[in-house]
């Protein structure tokens, strides 16, 4: 039998992690990955949060002498083909990025829990009509949606987020109703409606909590695919309209005609983009791990 | 090299079209495709890049001529012809096809988009099979130019307007075979082609991409012969140069010109020393750089030299306010104006740009909302989609608008009869000056060409200093094609013109 | 026994399952799980409820306290009748009836930790909150013989017995007037048994509790219980008090079932089983009494004619026709 | 169940019914119909001609005459005209829905036969080197952009071989028609195969630490044994949920691998159609669509049934 | 136990040592417990509720979860060979096939998505070579066996249409399956009413006399200890504190925690005992297996502990023949019965 150092296996347990720092410390190093994709998050809320402080230029401001200049240090990333400056655009697309993640994805995850609870919980009838609303949702197309809604509202960014979040909410409320069928008939559910809890609260309390690692895991792949999807109907044209530098148009528009001349305007929207997306689901699967209670630790 | 026959062009299309009409489109997206199957009664000669009324050259006409009074336009027509159906084609065609554009017939186009070209035609009168005339209400030169135009093409009496939207039958060297939508357009040789031997190709194939990147790769990885005609922008054609470096590219103007729709109805451009301050705040050099890296051409209503065939001197241009060559200055006199009509640093004028949701109307947008900030204007982009474009501005529904202007013929009358006449459907500006509509007719009048460009010089100034819809600039783009393709000319006046591709060959 | 009016009172209950097989799931039978069960429960007493696996016991439970819905019969609880109340007029109800599950693990959340387990009954009810409610869960905890300590562990980390303890803290944190046990002490070790089973003898002492205890081992039954009855194949085939039932027990089944008990006592080893014969199906109960199948006694009546509850003693009741109309007890 | 069955059957319709309604007046509600898209190639419109055009288009007829006239129709098979093409919709649909399912069925089993094994490999092995790995290479595909990882495809097989899987309605070889198929597919199937992954993986890690796993180890079954025939079936049902899910949405959704590609599929067509108000066109397109979303839900359903036999529907 | 040691030893557990690293520190479950088993013979593991009789089984079976557990000493030797060292495949070969073991909660140890007959069979066709006909009827004949109506219909159903018993049952056959030269029965018939229990562990006896089967034994009901065991381990706080014969535990139990555990039972149905006497109880708490009092762990609980119980763990002595106990005071309280 190999011998086993007790310490190691204890700290790898987490046994002396103590206190919230403590505790988060050893998350961290448990978790590398999904520290990684946490470190990533913070990153891209902050540059959101402070984007006019980092930013070096104002993204919209063109300039004509200075078109397609290489990075440097005076423009870190570059510039584009009108002369502005591309760091300074990234940091400013990190906000409509996030608002169109965060936005799209809290909206639609929001609205899919809710129908997919009710729907799988309370069958009968709520589960009949919920069932016949997302397959209406669902057999949208996103892009029927956002070509309806842009030509109707004009391209915005909230009918952007709007178009976007609306085909997760029968994505999420399936996924939820099918883990919820199955949650419905466990022992447990029967030991809380014998407590007397209402409906509502056995669904919140006892259902939902259970469903939270599909949950964690759409929703997070959901963020960072809301990011995609902006950047998908940016190459079709109905993204967030000009001049606002989205990362999905400054890659999409920039990808044909200059990625072999002016590779830096492909480069780095497409790392931002990127690292986001990967970054939100590192850090899914690391919650998702953390937030089981099987785990060890 | 002697022209070999045989073999496929192969050329990707950008879009798909919304008919096979040529008579009911408006956009060349029609022509490059369809021009191979018809013939007009004359045609630009399809060699010689810059057209002009000296390329005209005889096609389903044998020969052409003018009456004394300058009123009437015979043509004397080929007895050798036959549509693909097998017809023979007569001068009954001619004035069936020039009736319907006239909307005398009984039958109808369901759009007719270029009616007031034939404006001042009276009638078109045949005399037996072979000869037919064009009556004008007034002498009208011009009117042989845009027949000469590919928009211009001879229909057959025998086959409906809608018949021609799906399978058009002309007379020309290629037939029509098929026409996928957003798959692909077919054409194969026409043996019984009137002119003999010709032509060389076994036939056209045209895949729709609408994907640029797409499309371009396609080209450069050998899959077509030719990019689709001017569709190639000049940073993508560095790339296509340096990832094929054999293939022969060329940069032409095509006759478009990028402008600002101005809505003087409403405030605040009602007010005219602001729409001068919106002049004078250009830099055109600065939109040339970006949109064309240099590329471009700066000039009035008609396209400018050496290309274009009616642009002003450049001295007479510079005159011009907003043109002379010291920015600068122009600004600071455009903020004095603004100043006067009660705007400054601390008040800064709100407006909307609105424009269309395609890059090339996208992109200039950008660059004057930029560039109007130095002249107090706060300025947000309002982009518009398609189905509400013309409607909107019709509306009047708009304050600024950023414009495409594409011009069929280089051709003063197709020009300002068009787009700033009183009345004109395409004058989104409502421009109305009396006055200039006088010099309009007594330009079109006129048979001498040296009075008649100075005529159109002075119309052309006049428009600019009115601020009628004042022009950015004019584009150039280029074409690409495989180095074995042969007989290939880019019109450097047009896009419109030169696509009958009768001998066109390949040299594999 | 207290005279008052019975604090429960179940009066023919039925429950049928439909059986379902084949591709299109026809159904393609009915398990007649409880078929046809009465009987009264008072306040402050205990009912033990034996019988063998599969005759429906945890059927009755969770059909009394409407967690599964009754196929027909009333359920009366303090003289209301609660079958047919909706589900939202139900809740008010289940304060003063909980129940502890045959099965521990599968009826805890595995999300919660065994403090928040025991402590949401409190919540849901307004009964307690914050650190009032962490004090009466602790308090909760060492009753059953759990640490305190170990209200933040989850319920994976229990064993099967912590576990069923944990199941039982919860129904008691309600202090309801009706407990239905399902088997709460079967994975119990007998001194910790001994706690569980003393600790609700005190609480319904001190509080009046009723309960309804099914159990496997006698000796427990015997012990907790004022009255039993016995199951067989959904139906009650004996009922009486306790004293009576022991010792002078009517049914031939329960007559097999006393004389089944392991005793601890290694000296007084048995080897053959009482009664053997395959378990008859609630699918295709037998004919006439259920339990002629097996019995040692079965005349021919009993394989045509099915005998009903019917009294053979002062509070003793038995469905058997040897017993018919005599009082006399069998063999 | 025959009668669930029956009755789902009439659930469907309708859902459909809703659709159609739905999608009717949505087109209705967008501003511009086919005739201000003609018209503006023209540049400008014409009153008389647009009233005319309308009038012979049906489109002057109150809304409700329009929805029945259309419902109708369906009934009987007769989808109507093409605004554009003039040509019969069914005849325009027809063609294009093989493409569309080939692609859509060839990217969905790539990343079903991607993702659910890396899916268990990655909950079995959590925490080790090999779930990382697994799962950083899954998760670069899931990050790109679908545009760009199209043309970065494109643009490889360009400057590597000199040519590019570009599509073709008549492949010559056997060879051609699998790498015009097989690339677009793949380049969509790596995406849903990264989320196909991680579903299994999340849903394999809670079933791994059931009891029953133990049970099937104490029985001696092998590692393979337990992952894939215990623990995975009866995780695969929130896997089969997604794959479900990505099986209706790639029927309408695979536009910009249509595009990139060049792929005459049903997306691009609707795009383009709605682009020129061709509602025919649409209306249908849409509700093929809906019918697919619909039996394929009906199909996911029936896989619970039979996959968990707990889950009973209609009883 | 010297004499444990003859070739008919099937099992020998050695100084086994089975810990749980967890986030509140280490979990020592099984603490250094030794046992054998005999051809034939039935040991029964009895103790508190958590004192680790299960994690001990599962960790003969090498199931213990990892993470957090880990067995971290000892040897388990089955019919000589050491299965700690055995790799997995080995393992796999084992299981199910010379050992198998039924698990304390059939509701989830059995899977739900397969039928009753099919979690049967598997081990038969894991291990012997049967053709899937034949091996169908042998779980139904398993099924009959353990006294399943209509076992042929129940064969094609699924767990959750089962009772608590019945899949209880259905666990014992699959257990009993592939005819182990070890079962391991933990809590088999806890959810079984007296009748049926009976005829089980009477199958169960019966097939051990005929195989040779070595059975152990976890189960709270000491009644059933006394009808089917021969030998018995008390076990306490992760600890093994007593064993002996059936007959000499019943009789003297030697450990204070056997002897409350013995005076815990309630009476047995015995004429006229009075609802009203409670039971006894040990008073107390097990302690917490991550902060274990230096000395006896039952010392704060003992009404015999004197001071040098609080302070060292007294060593497991063979009291009397063949009886072993670990407590300081053993050997009195052997004199004093
Ligand atoms: N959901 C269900 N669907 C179909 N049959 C069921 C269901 N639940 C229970 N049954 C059947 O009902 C009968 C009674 O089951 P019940 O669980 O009440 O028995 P029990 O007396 O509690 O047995 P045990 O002592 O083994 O727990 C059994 O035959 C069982 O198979
Ligand atoms: N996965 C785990 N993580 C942490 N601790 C555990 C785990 N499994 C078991 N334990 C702990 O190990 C100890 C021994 O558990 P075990 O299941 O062996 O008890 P047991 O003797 O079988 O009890 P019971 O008779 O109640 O079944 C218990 O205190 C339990 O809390
Ligand atoms: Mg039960
Ligand atoms: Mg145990
Ligand atoms: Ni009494």
């Amino acid at each position: 039998m190999a011998t086993i150092n007790f310490d190691s296996e204890l700290r790898r347990a987490g046994a002396n992690a103590t206190g919230g720092w403590g505790r988060f410390a050893f998350l961290a190093q448990r978790h590398v990955l999904g520290t990684v994709g946490l470190v990533i998050m913070l990153l891209f809320v902050l540059t959101a949060i402070f984007a006019n402080v980092i930013s070096r230029y104002d993204p919209l401001s063109v300039d004509s002498a200075h078109r397609l200049a290489a990075p440097s240090a005076l423009h870190w990333f570059g510039t584009d083909s009108f002369g502005r400056d591309v760091w300074s655009r990234i940091i400013h697309g990190a906000r409509i990025s996030l608002a169109v993640g965060i936005g799209s994805t809290t909206l639609g995850a929001t609205l899919g829990v809710i129908v997919g609870l009710a729907s799988g919980y309370l069958s009968g009838w709520v589960d009949l009509v919920f069932q016949r609303v997302t397959d209406i949702l669902q057999s949208l197309p996103l892009l029927v949606l956002a070509l309806v809604m842009t030509a109707a509202l004009g391209p915005s960014l909230p009918n952007v987020i709007l178009a976007i979040a609306i085909p997760l909410i029968p994505t999420v409320a399936r996924v939820i109703r099918a883990n919820t069928l199955a949650l419905r008939e466990q022992p447990f559910v029967e030991a809380a409606k014998s407590i007397g809890m209402s409906e509502m609260r056995i669904a919140l309390r006892h259902v939902l909590p259970n469903t939270i690692a599909p949950l964690i895991v759409l929703a997070t792949a959901q963020l960072g695919s809301t990011i995609l999807t902006e950047a998908s109907l940016s190459f079709l044209g109905l993204g967030i309209p000009e001049p606002y530098p989205s990362w999905g148009r400054m890659l999409s528009e920039s990808a044909a005609e200059y990625v072999r001349t002016a590779p830096w305007l492909v480069i780095f929207p497409g790392i931002a983009i990127s690292l986001a997306v990967f970054g939100t689901n590192l850090f899914g699967d690391a919650l998702r791990d953390i937030l089981d209670p099987r785990q060890r630790g | 090299a002697e022209p070999k026959s045989g073999g496929i062009f192969r050329i990707y299309h950008r879009d798909s079209p919304g008919s096979a009409s040529i008579h009911e489109g408006a956009t060349y997206s029609l022509n490059v495709p369809f021009m191979p199957i018809f013939n007009n009664l004359v045609i630009f000669d399809q060699h010689i890049a810059q057209n002009s009324a000296s390329t005209i050259r005889p096609e389903l006409a044998e020969s052409w001529a003018w009456s004394g009074d300058n009123k009437t336009l015979t043509f004397k027509l080929r007895k050798d012809v036959k549509w693909h159906d097998g017809k023979p084609f007569t001068a009954a065609d001619v004035k069936c096809t020039f009736d319907m554009l006239m909307g005398k017939s009984q039958q109808k186009f369901r759009q007719n988009p270029r009616k007031s070209w034939y404006e001042q035609v009276e009638e078109v009168t045949t005399n037996g099979d072979y000869e037919a005339s064009f009556k004008l209400k007034r002498p009208q030169p011009a009117l042989l130019s845009l027949l000469a135009s590919g928009y211009s093409p001879v229909y057959p009496c025998h086959v409906s307007p809608a018949e021609m939207r799906t399978k058009p039958v002309g007379t020309g060297p290629f037939k029509f075979v098929e026409f996928k939508a957003n798959e692909s357009i077919k054409l194969t040789k026409n043996p019984d082609y009137f002119k003999k031997g010709l032509p060389y190709l076994d036939g056209i194939e045209f895949t729709i991409i609408p994907n640029r990147s797409t499309a371009i790769l396609g080209f450069v990885s050998g899959k077509f012969d030719m990019t689709f005609p001017t569709e190639v922008s000049i940073p993508l054609l560095k790339d296509v140069k340096s990832q094929a470096p054999n293939a022969v590219c060329v940069v032409e103007p095509n006759n478009v010109s990028t402008n600002i729709i101005i809505n003087s109805t409403a405030p605040p451009f009602d007010n005219l020393d602001i729409r001068r301050a919106l002049a004078l705040a250009l830099d055109r050099k600065a939109f040339i750089q970006i949109m064309f890296e240099g590329q471009g051409d700066i000039g009035g209503t008609m396209e400018p030299a050496p290309d274009g065939l009616w642009a002003m001197p450049k001295d007479m241009l510079e005159q011009i306010p907003g043109y002379g060559p010291d920015i600068e200055k122009n600004r600071e006199e455009a903020r004095k104006l603004m100043q006067k009509a009660g705007y400054g640093p601390d008040k800064h004028l709100q407006i909307k740009v609105s424009t269309r949701n395609i890059a090339v109307y996208r992109d200039p947008a950008i660059i004057l909302i930029d560039q109007i900030k130095s002249i107090y204007i706060d300025a947000e982009l309002d982009v518009v989609d398609t189905a509400q474009w013309f409607p909107k501005i019709a509306r009047k529904d708009y304050s600024l608008g950023l414009n495409l202007t594409g011009n069929a013929v280089d051709e003063p009358d197709q020009s300002f009869y068009e787009n700033y006449a009183c009345g004109s459907e395409r004058n989104y500006t409502n421009y109305c000056n009396k006055e200039i509509e006088k010099l309009f007719d007594q330009q079109s009048e006129e048979t001498n060409t040296d009075k008649r460009k100075k005529l159109v010089w002075e119309i052309d100034k006049k428009l600019q200093e009115d601020v009628a819809r004042p022009i950015i600039f004019h584009a150039r783009t280029g074409t690409c094609w495989q180095p074995y393709v042969k007989n290939v000319t880019i019109m450097s006046n047009s896009s419109y013109n030169g696509y009958r591709y009768e001998d066109v060959w390949l040299d594999k | 026994m207290t005279e008052q009016r019975p604090l429960l009172e179940v009066t023919d209950l039925v429950k049928h399952y439909a059986v379902r097989g084949g591709v299109l799931r026809r159904q393609v039978g009915t398990v007649h799980a409880v078929d046809g069960v009465s009987f009264a429960l008072g306040a402050g007493e205990t009912l033990g409820l034996v019988g063998e696996s599969g005759c429906g016991k945890s059927t009755v439970a969770r059909t009394v306290l409407r967690l599964v819905e009754p196929t027909s019969g009333a359920i009366k609880l303090d003289g209301e009748d609660i079958a047919p109340l909706s589900k939202t007029a139900l809740r008010p109800y289940r304060r003063s009836m909980q129940i502890v599950f045959q099965d521990p693990f599968a009826s805890l959340n595995p999300r919660m930790t065994a403090g928040d387990i025991v402590g949401e009954p409190l919540i849901v009810h307004g009964l307690a909150t914050g650190a009032k409610k962490q004090e009466r869960v602790a308090e909760l905890f060492q009753q059953v013989g759990l640490r305190p300590d170990q209200m933040k562990n989850f319920p994976h980390q229990f064993s099967g017995g912590q576990r069923q303890r944990i199941c039982i803290a919860r129904a008691l944190s309600l202090g309801p007037r009706l407990i239905v046990c399902d088997e709460p002490v079967s994975a119990l070790d007998v001194s910790i048994q001994a706690q569980v089973i003393n600790l609700l003898i005190d609480l319904q002492r001190q509080q009046n509790f009723s309960y309804l205890f099914i159990a496997h081992d006698l000796a427990v039954v015997a012990h907790i219980s004022h009255r039993v009855a016995v199951m067989y194949l959904g139906r009650i085939v004996e009922i009486a008090d306790k004293h009576e039932l022991f010792a002078n027990p009517r049914h031939p089944y329960t007559q097999a079932l006393l004389a089944s008990v392991p005793i601890a006592d290694p000296k007084a080893k048995r080897t053959a089983p009482l009664i053997d014969g395959d378990v008859p199906s609630p699918i295709n109960p037998p004919s006439g009494c259920a339990f002629h199948t097996r019995c040692r006694y079965a005349m021919d009546r009993c394989k045509t004619e099915r005998p009903v509850l019917q009294a053979a003693g002062p509070a003793h009741q038995v469905a058997c026709w040897l017993n018919e109309g005599t009082g006399q007890a069998a063999s | 169940m025959f009668a669930y069955i029956v009755r789902r059957l009439f659930l469907m319709l309708v859902t459909l019914f809703g659709i159609s309604i739905i999608i009717f007046v949505l087109l209705r509600v967008v501003p511009g119909n086919i005739v201000d898209i003609l018209f503006d190639a023209a540049g400008f419109v014409d009153p008389a001609d647009k009233a005319n055009l309308e009038r012979e288009l049906g489109l002057s007829q109150p809304i409700v005459i329009q929805y029945l006239h259309w419902i109708g129709g369906l009934l009987h098979g007769d989808l109507g005209y093409s605004y554009v093409s003039e040509k019969p919709a069914l005849e325009e649909i027809l063609p294009r829905i093989p493409i569309t399912a080939r692609l859509a069925g060839l990217a969905l089993l790539f990343s079903a036969s991607i993702g659910i094994p890396l899916g268990v490999i990655s909950a079995v092995h959590q925490g080790s080197r090999l779930d990382y790995a697994l799962r950083v290479v899954s998760l670069s595909g899931l990050s790109l952009p679908s545009f760009w990882l199209g043309l970065l495809i494109l643009m490889a097989s360009v400057s590597l071989f000199g040519t590019m899987p570009i599509f073709n309605p008549n492949p010559k070889t056997w060879l051609e028609a699998l790498t015009i198929y097989a690339v677009p597919a793949m380049a969509v199937g790596f995406r849903s195969a990264a989320l196909t992954m991680r579903i299994t993986r999340s849903s394999m890690l809670e079933i791994l630490r059931q009891d029953y796993i133990r049970t099937a180890r104490a029985k001696g079954a092998s590692e393979a044994s337990v992952n894939y025939h215990h623990a995975l079936k009866n995780a695969v049902l929130p896997v089969i949920t997604v794959i479900g899910i990505e099986a209706a949405f790639l029927i309408g959704g695979l536009i910009v691998t249509e595009t990139v590609f060049n792929i005459p599929g049903i997306a691009r067509f609707l795009v383009e159609a709605l682009r020129w108000r061709d509602y025919p066109i649409v209306q249908n397109l849409v509700m093929f669509i809906a019918v697919v979303v619909v039996v394929v839900n009906f199909i996911v359903d029936m896989l619970y049934a039979a996959i968990d036999p707990r889950i009973r529907f209609g009883d | 136990m010297s004499e444990a040691k003859t070739l008919d030893t099937i099992l020998d557990v050695k100084n086994l040592q089975t810990v749980f690293f967890t986030n509140s520190g280490l979990f020592r479950a099984v603490d250094d417990v030794s046992f054998s088993v005999r051809r034939g013979e039935t040991l029964a593991i009895v103790g508190e509720s958590g004192c680790g009789k299960s994690v001990s089984a599962l960790s003969i079976m090498r199931l213990v979860p990892d993470p957090p557990g880990r067995i971290v000493g000892g040897s388990v030797t089955l019919e000589g060979t050491d299965l700690l060292k055995l790799d997995d495949a080995a393992m796999r070969d084992i299981r199910g096939n010379r050992i198998s073991m039924i698990f304390q909660e059939p509701m989830t140890s059995l899977n739900p998505v397969m039928r009753i007959g099919d979690q049967i069979i598997e081990a038969v066709r894991l291990h012997q070579k049967v053709s899937s006909k034949e091996a169908w009827k042998q779980a139904v004949d398993m099924l009959r066996l353990v006294r399943i109506p209509e076992p042929e219909r129940r064969a094609q159903e699924y767990p959750h249409q089962l009772s608590g018993g019945m899949r209880q049952r259905a666990m014992i056959a699959m257990a009993l399956a592939c005819r182990p030269a070890l079962l391991i029965a933990d809590e088999p018939t806890t959810a079984l009413d007296v009748t049926i229990q009976a005829q089980i562990l009477a199958l169960i006896v019966d097939l051990q006399k005929r195989l040779g089967t070595g059975l152990i034994l976890i189960t709270h009901d000491l009644g059933v200890v006394a009808q089917t065991a021969q030998r018995v381990i008390v076990m306490y706080a992760g600890k093994k504190v007593e064993e002996a014969t059936v007959e000499a535990l019943f009789e003297t139990p030697l450990h204070p925690y056997t002897r409350g555990l013995m005076a815990s039972m309630p009476a047995v149905i015995a004429l006229g005992a009075k609802t009203d006497a409670r039971l006894t109880e040990i008073p107390g708490m097990v302690p917490s297996l991550t902060r274990l009092p230096p000395g006896c762990a039952f010392a704060p609980r003992c009404k015999l502990a004197v001071d040098r119980c609080r302070q060292e763990y007294p060593p497991l002595d063979e009291i009397k023949s063949n009886h072993w106990a670990a407590c300081w005071r053993a050997g009195e309280i052997a004199e004093a019965s």
